[in-house]
């Protein structure tokens, strides 16, 4: 049994149709990254994963059933969402919201964990009493991950963390996750555009299509493929 | 010398009322960004009901502390029944805004119905003694209500910085979505939002009540001015409802040297007000508004 | 091809052929009222239209472009009182002149008032226009001299606007009529404004001022104006609302922020979004009390309350876009019988886009 | 894409034309512009008539009687900021209903028909226009508010509709010279203000008087009507501030500057506002201190606590609640008769709805000693009382009144002190018989 196994995902906005069947899954402890165009729907996946928006299909988590519940409750379940534009408490501070990522944990593993993601992200042990939104573009990035991570996650599921982010931040962020992922154990699915970085630390990968998976395969197969290389690596 | 003393107290006394009220509306400001024009009124009533536990004997204190209770539960449930309705994707300020008019309305033609028309008289809570402080009487209401006024904006500060509840306040408040991904029971924590704010506003409405009759009007013209207090210092700031609130109400008392002002005091606060609100958008304590990328 | 399937696919031009009948049906109905009542009644449908100018200009300002008022009854105000103040003092100056100058004072203290808007966005907007309406009741009374205060002021006895002799028509009918012309213009008006570069210009600011913005609107200029114009219309009202009177007079008591919030109630029981909404919503105000039962008056406030609440609730677009909608529910259902329609359930969404927004600090 | 503004001018000039067509083909109504001045202004018969049916178009002297009912109407604030003017209804109600439970005036049973007018003034003429023209009622009766009467009268003169017992104290209703159809049934405000300047007279001839007042139509002409008072007395007002009820939370600001002027005499020209005003004052200043005749109510005083005893203020009727008053005939009246028609425990309590008592009687007072159920001939009765005596006034009070001479009905007043629990009766009660309209213009 893997950790997530989605069948048949269906979402919509409205009267329009985003997502139409998708299937795949994420072992414990795996990155796996969903690569496609804007547009693709992998926003929406991951939005109807968290709780975010109404769906239609299965979804379990661990074994359990999950569509149709409510964000906050599948976070208690240990699955964080760090959403696209990373979703930081910009007037809040640093520690807020990092805080605010252990709201569903005691006290005492609180302060716990702040300490230990502090270490990992000592640029945010700097600037713990700044207002988040003061922060650049990156350490915002950061501090959405380590915030995700404050409530212990078995599944973290990344929205496009290289958006908006000079190349060179954007590579020390994967760097982050790459490492995250080694140190605790927490599995990843990450929806990208950049393929190449995105490929590079993930295990297994989906391509994402007009709301259909068109491809997937192992990490390694995919970066080989002529045609992604082409689409999503601009070769 | 002494007269303008004596103004400057009578005006931190009226300015600690304005608060009062002011600090009910920034908690709701601060939690859902909405703005409670029926938060007078809710006052008003929870008054009422204050009113009748002392009627029947209750002592002054206890009937406050009621009201206080009334209160609560009065915000938590207009949040729950009514103003959480417009959450989601019908969400829309304004719909909201003539939502709290209709409260308004509602509130403030059901009294005088369950009530009567005819003013009651509310018991001062600190007695009518004062203290003379060469030359400047000061009364002990007004001592009394600086001091609740103070006691209200410690407890809030410590409970908006260092408790669990304000932090998910603040939360909720600079970013809804972020809030029920990090597991916040979002809707829970905007009635309990109302509900504080209503219970602030229970108290302010027992404090006017001892001052002036209580009739269905009790809180309007308090609103207004507790309106301008917020505005003054920056809707999401608590200590700016207070300072804005002082500052009101000195401004008020010293518009008295002023000719033009006499029986248009709202004059000079209305231009105070938009001043600022030219100069500092977001009023003098508030925070700017950080840009979204 | 049966009728169903017919009605269906000439849908636009049906639509466009209703719109005219109910134009022209709603203009013979106006025509024929003061035929039918008696001049108190008429009294009344003035007393309506006017309100309802002031609503219409609330539409502009709301519905259209996402800006808040709840002080209108202020530049209602400036209208009644510019009327009654010249023709007081120069009881030859002709009314309707009056109705230009007052409008233009509105337009201009609207204009006045829509500067700060600028940057008072959203719900300070709601705040400071309150204060606004207050301080206008307040300089009433402190100006005494000029506008009569409490004890109110009116025209030299026996002065009122009154029907020539050519006409045939009773005071009553023909202040009627002059009013329903104006106000009619101004309904014509407003739909061309909404209709214009500048009423477009208004939505996309109300919809997204940022992306209006990107897009190469002017948004302080026609937010300006449209506030202006907003009160220019409510000031219009004012004006007509003193001519319309048989007893021309203002009163400082008549000009309570409850003015303003009754022009909100008319504008949400119509529909925010519309231009014929306001005015029924005005007939609902000015009506309602009569329904209540005598003994229930007490309640007529809890009572709007209520329905305000109600309203936003279950139609938030007031009664013309309900009517709107079960319109095009009903065109829906027809389409299904004809069989042949095409799907519309895109084209179902155009009311309820058209909710109220506003643009608020935190959207 | 069309572009329909460009038609805009054009749809005008259409309207315009299309509305003057069908105006012209409708013509106008034959029942509103009834020519010919006069009417049958016979029912009054005496030569110089103080309300005279020929100054009007139309005249129709009899609506509203029938058979068996007389039907009237008036306009109130019942719901809205200040439903609590409203009260005199109740006991107004209750008297008419009382009334009919005897058989009624003349064996016609009295319809009153009670309009809601939110203190608006333009309300209260649309509800007036509708009592008279679609109601048809033969007279008002207690109609509230100076703005609201104000509204109203220039109709009432047109239309020849007496409106009696007016429900406010303005100076203006002297003006009968101009609006001879309505008649006050409250005393002057400025024969109050006068009573007050009358004592300072007496005992502190060299007073230096504070002024605080309501900056609107009870406030203003009550300042006024005292100024007159005191012109040529060594009476000096030495400071005057004024607050607006609608936009005022507090009169702090203004009581502390008129503390500031050591004055011995303060007069509080306030309404709901008097607690607040005498509760401001500062322990260390004690003039002589006057409220006025609408801060009476014992909530009022109540609220103001100890600030409030030894204040002075005036009386023309009872207080029912004042058990000390129990024994005089309108007040025992009242008490019995009132719970009979639906008068609750706190109405009656309440000199307003004593008051609304009071105006009831004097109404059918009127109707019953009319020569004939005409407009006209019960307006004039009106203008000719000769020591009518009613409901809860006190005593002493006699109405007297005759026309343009003497518009005002009640003219006597008592100066009253409050000693934390009753009002007292202080001297005797003072007479302005025929002299209300010299304490202040009622056309000005």
């Amino acid at each position: 049994m893997s950790l997530l196994e989605v069948s048949g995902l269906h979402a919509a906005y409205g009267p329009v149709r985003v997502l139409h069947g998708l299937d795949f899954v994420v072992d414990e402890g795996e990155i796996v990254v969903i690569l496609g165009a804007n547009g693709a729907g992998k926003t929406t996946t991951l939005r109807s994963l968290s709780g975010t928006i109404p769906v239609d299909g299965e979804v379990r988590f661990d074994g359990a059933p999950i569509a149709g519940r409510k964000p906050e409750d599948i976070v208690r379940l240990g699955m964080a969402h760090v959403p696209q534009g990373r979703g930081t408490f910009m007037d809040l501070s640093v520690d807020d919201n990092l805080r605010l990522g252990g709201y569903t944990r005691p006290v005492s593993e609180v302060e716990e964990d702040k300490a230990h993601w502090y270490e990992v992200f000592p640029r945010l042990a700097e600037r713990r009493d700044q207002a988040a939104g003061s922060m650049s573009g990156g350490e915002q990035q950061m501090l959405a991950v380590a915030r995700a991570l404050m409530c212990r996650p078995r599944l973290l599921l990344c929205d496009e963390p290289s958006l908006g982010l000079a190349p060179l931040v954007v590579r020390e962020v994967f760097e982050r996750l790459a490492e995250v992922n080694q140190r605790s154990g927490t599995a990843v699915l990450l929806v990208e555009q950049n393929a190449n970085l995105a490929l590079g630390i993930a295990s297994r990968a989906y391509v994402l299509e007009n709301g259909s998976i068109v491809m997937s395969g192992s990490a390694d197969e995919l970066s080989e493929d002529e045609a992604i290389r082409r689409a999503y690596l601009g070769m | 010398m002494e007269l303008f003393l004596q103004r400057l107290i009578d005006g931190l006394a009226v300015g600690a009322i304005y608060a009062s009220l002011a600090l009910g509306l920034v908690i709701i400001y601060r939690s859902s960004g909405l703005i409670n024009f029926a938060q007078g009124e809710m006052a008003m009533f929870t008054t009422y009901l204050a009113w009748m536990l002392v009627d029947n004997g209750l002592s002054v204190w206890l009937a406050t502390s009621a009201a206080m209770v009334f209160g609560f539960v009065l915000g938590v449930l207009v949040e729950r029944l009514l103003i959480a309705q417009f959450s989601g994707p019908k969400e829309s300020p304004l719909a909201i805004v003539i939502v709290t008019i209709g409260l308004f309305l509602f509130f403030n033609g059901l009294a005088p119905w369950i009530w009567g028309t005819e003013g009651k008289s509310f018991p001062n809570l600190f007695g009518t003694g004062s203290v003379d402080l060469g030359g400047v009487t000061i009364k002990v209401q007004t001592l009394g209500i600086v001091g609740v006024l103070l006691a209200e904006v410690v407890l809030f500060y410590l409970m908006f910085q260092h408790t669990k509840l304000g932090l998910s306040l603040r939360a909720v408040a600079s970013n809804r979505e972020s809030s029920r991904l990090v597991g916040l029971r979002v809707g829970s924590i905007l009635a309990v939002g109302w509900g504080i704010a209503a219970m602030v506003g229970a108290l302010s409405g027992t404090f006017v009540a001892s001052r002036i009759d209580l009739t269905q009007n009790l809180m309007q013209v308090v609103l207004i001015y507790a309106f301008a207090a917020a505005t003054l210092g920056g809707f999401d700031s608590p200590v700016g409802a207070v300072v804005g609130g002082i500052i009101i109400g000195v401004v008020e008392q010293m518009a008295q040297y002023v000719d033009l002002f006499d029986g248009f005091t709202l004059l000079p606060v209305f231009l105070l007000i938009l001043v600022v609100l030219l100069v500092r958008p977001q009023g003098l304590f508030g925070r700017a508004e950080v840009s979204r990328v | 091809m049966s009728a169903a399937s017919w009605a269906v696919e000439k849908r636009p031009t049906l639509v466009k052929v209703g719109r005219w009948v109910g134009w022209i049906g709603i203009i013979a109905v106006g025509l024929y009222l003061p035929q039918a009542f008696p001049p108190f009644r008429v009294g009344q449908f003035n007393t309506i239209m006017a309100y309802g100018l002031a609503a219409l200009g609330l539409a502009l300002l709301t519905g259209f472009n996402g800006q808040i008022s709840i002080g209108h009854g202020a530049f209602f105000g400036i209208g009644a009182y510019t009327t009654v103040i010249i023709v007081g003092d120069h009881p030859e100056f002709p009314w309707l002149a009056t109705t230009a100058v007052g409008a233009l004072l509105a337009f201009a203290v609207g204009i006045v008032v829509g500067l700060p808007a600028l940057r008072i966005r959203g719900l300070y907007l709601g705040v400071v226009t309150l204060a606004l309406a207050l301080l206008f009741r307040q300089a009433l009374e402190k100006y005494s001299d000029l506008t009569g205060g409490s004890q109110g002021r009116g025209v030299p006895r026996g002065q009122k606007f009154s029907a020539p002799d050519w006409t045939g028509l009773a005071n009553d009918q023909w202040r009627y009529y002059v009013i329903f012309v104006i106000v009619v213009g101004c309904l014509v008006l407003s739909r061309n404004i909404v209709k214009s570069r500048m009423g477009r210009a208004a939505v996309a600011i109300r919809d997204n001022e940022t992306a209006a913005e990107v897009l190469g609107v002017n948004v302080a200029r026609t937010k300006v104006l449209m506030f202006g114009v907003s009160a220019m219309l409510a000031g219009i009202g004012g004006s007509l609302l003193v001519i319309g009177s048989p007893i021309p007079r203002v009163s400082a008591n008549s000009f309570t922020i409850v003015l303003s919030i009754t022009f909100l109630v008319a504008l949400v029981v119509g529909g925010a979004t519309s231009i014929l909404g306001p005015i029924i919503g005005a007939a609902f105000v000015v009506l309602l009390p009569e329904v209540v039962p005598h003994e229930q008056q007490v309640l007529t406030p809890v009572i709007l309350g209520a329905v305000l609440i109600a309203l936003m609730l279950v139609a938030p677009d007031g009664v013309v876009g309900l009517s709107r909608r079960s319109a095009s529910w009903a065109w829906r259902m027809l389409a299904r019988a004809a069989d042949t329609g095409p799907d519309t359930g895109l084209e179902t969404g155009d009311s309820s886009k058209e909710q109220l927004q506003l643009d608020s600090r935190e959207s | 894409m069309t572009r329909p503004n460009k038609r805009h001018p054009l749809t005008l000039v259409a309207m315009f034309a299309l509305v003057a067509l069908i105006a012209a083909a409708c013509g106008g109504r034959d029942d509103d512009t009834t020519t010919g001045g006069g009417g049958d202004g016979e029912d009054g018969g005496g030569e110089a008539l103080v309300a005279d049916p020929a100054d009007c178009e139309i005249y129709d002297g009899e609506a509203g009687v029938t058979e068996d009912t007389i039907k009237i109407g008036t306009s109130a604030p019942i719901s809205g900021a200040v439903a609590a003017f409203g009260k005199p209804l109740a006991g107004m109600r209750a008297y008419i209903d009382y009334i009919n439970a005897q058989g009624g005036v003349d064996g016609r049973q009295i319809e009153l028909i009670a309009e809601d007018d939110q203190y608006d003034p333009n309300l209260t003429l649309q509800n007036v226009q509708k009592l008279v023209e679609e109601d048809n009622v033969f007279a008002l009766v207690g109609v509230i508010g100076t703005p609201n009467n104000l509204a109203i009268r220039d109709y009432l003169a047109e239309n020849c509709v007496p409106s009696l017992a007016v429900a406010t104290g303005s100076p203006k209703w002297g003006d009968v010279e101009n609006y001879p159809w309505m008649i006050g049934g409250l005393p002057s405000y400025a024969a109050e203000a006068t009573l007050f300047a009358e004592y300072l007279k007496e005992n502190q001839p060299d007073a230096k008087v504070a002024v605080i007042f309501q900056n609107d139509d009870f406030g203003k002409p009550y300042v006024e009507a005292f100024k007159n008072a005191i012109e040529g007395t060594d009476i000096e007002i030495v400071g005057e501030e004024s607050y607006d009820i609608a936009g005022q939370a507090d009169t702090t600001a203004q009581v502390t500057t008129l503390a500031d002027t050591d004055a011995d005499a303060f007069l509080v020209a306030a309404t709901t506002t008097c607690p607040n005003i005498l509760g401001q004052m500062p322990d260390d200043w004690e003039p002589t201190t006057y409220v006025s005749i609408v801060c009476t109510s014992r909530t009022l005083m109540a609220l103001a606590g100890d600030a409030a005893i030894g204040a002075y203020s005036a009386r023309a009727t009872l207080d029912p609640a004042d058990p000390a008053n129990a024994e005089d005939e309108g007040i025992a009246f009242f008490l019995e008769e009132g719970p009979k028609y639906g008068l609750t425990e706190e109405d009656l309590g309440n000199l307003n709805v004593a008051i609304g008592w009071s105006w009831g009687e004097w109404f059918v007072d009127m109707l019953e000693e009319s020569p004939a159920l005409t407009r006209a001939d019960v307006m004039n009765t009106a203008w000719a009382q000769q020591d009518q005596h009613f409901g809860v006034l006190l005593p002493e009070v006699l109405v007297n009144t005759n026309g343009v001479e003497d518009p005002w009905a009640i003219e006597q007043l008592q100066l009253i002190r409050w000693d934390g629990q009753a009002w007292v009766p202080e001297g005797e009660v003072v007479s302005f018989e025929g002299e209300t309209n010299t304490f202040a213009d009622p056309t000005a």
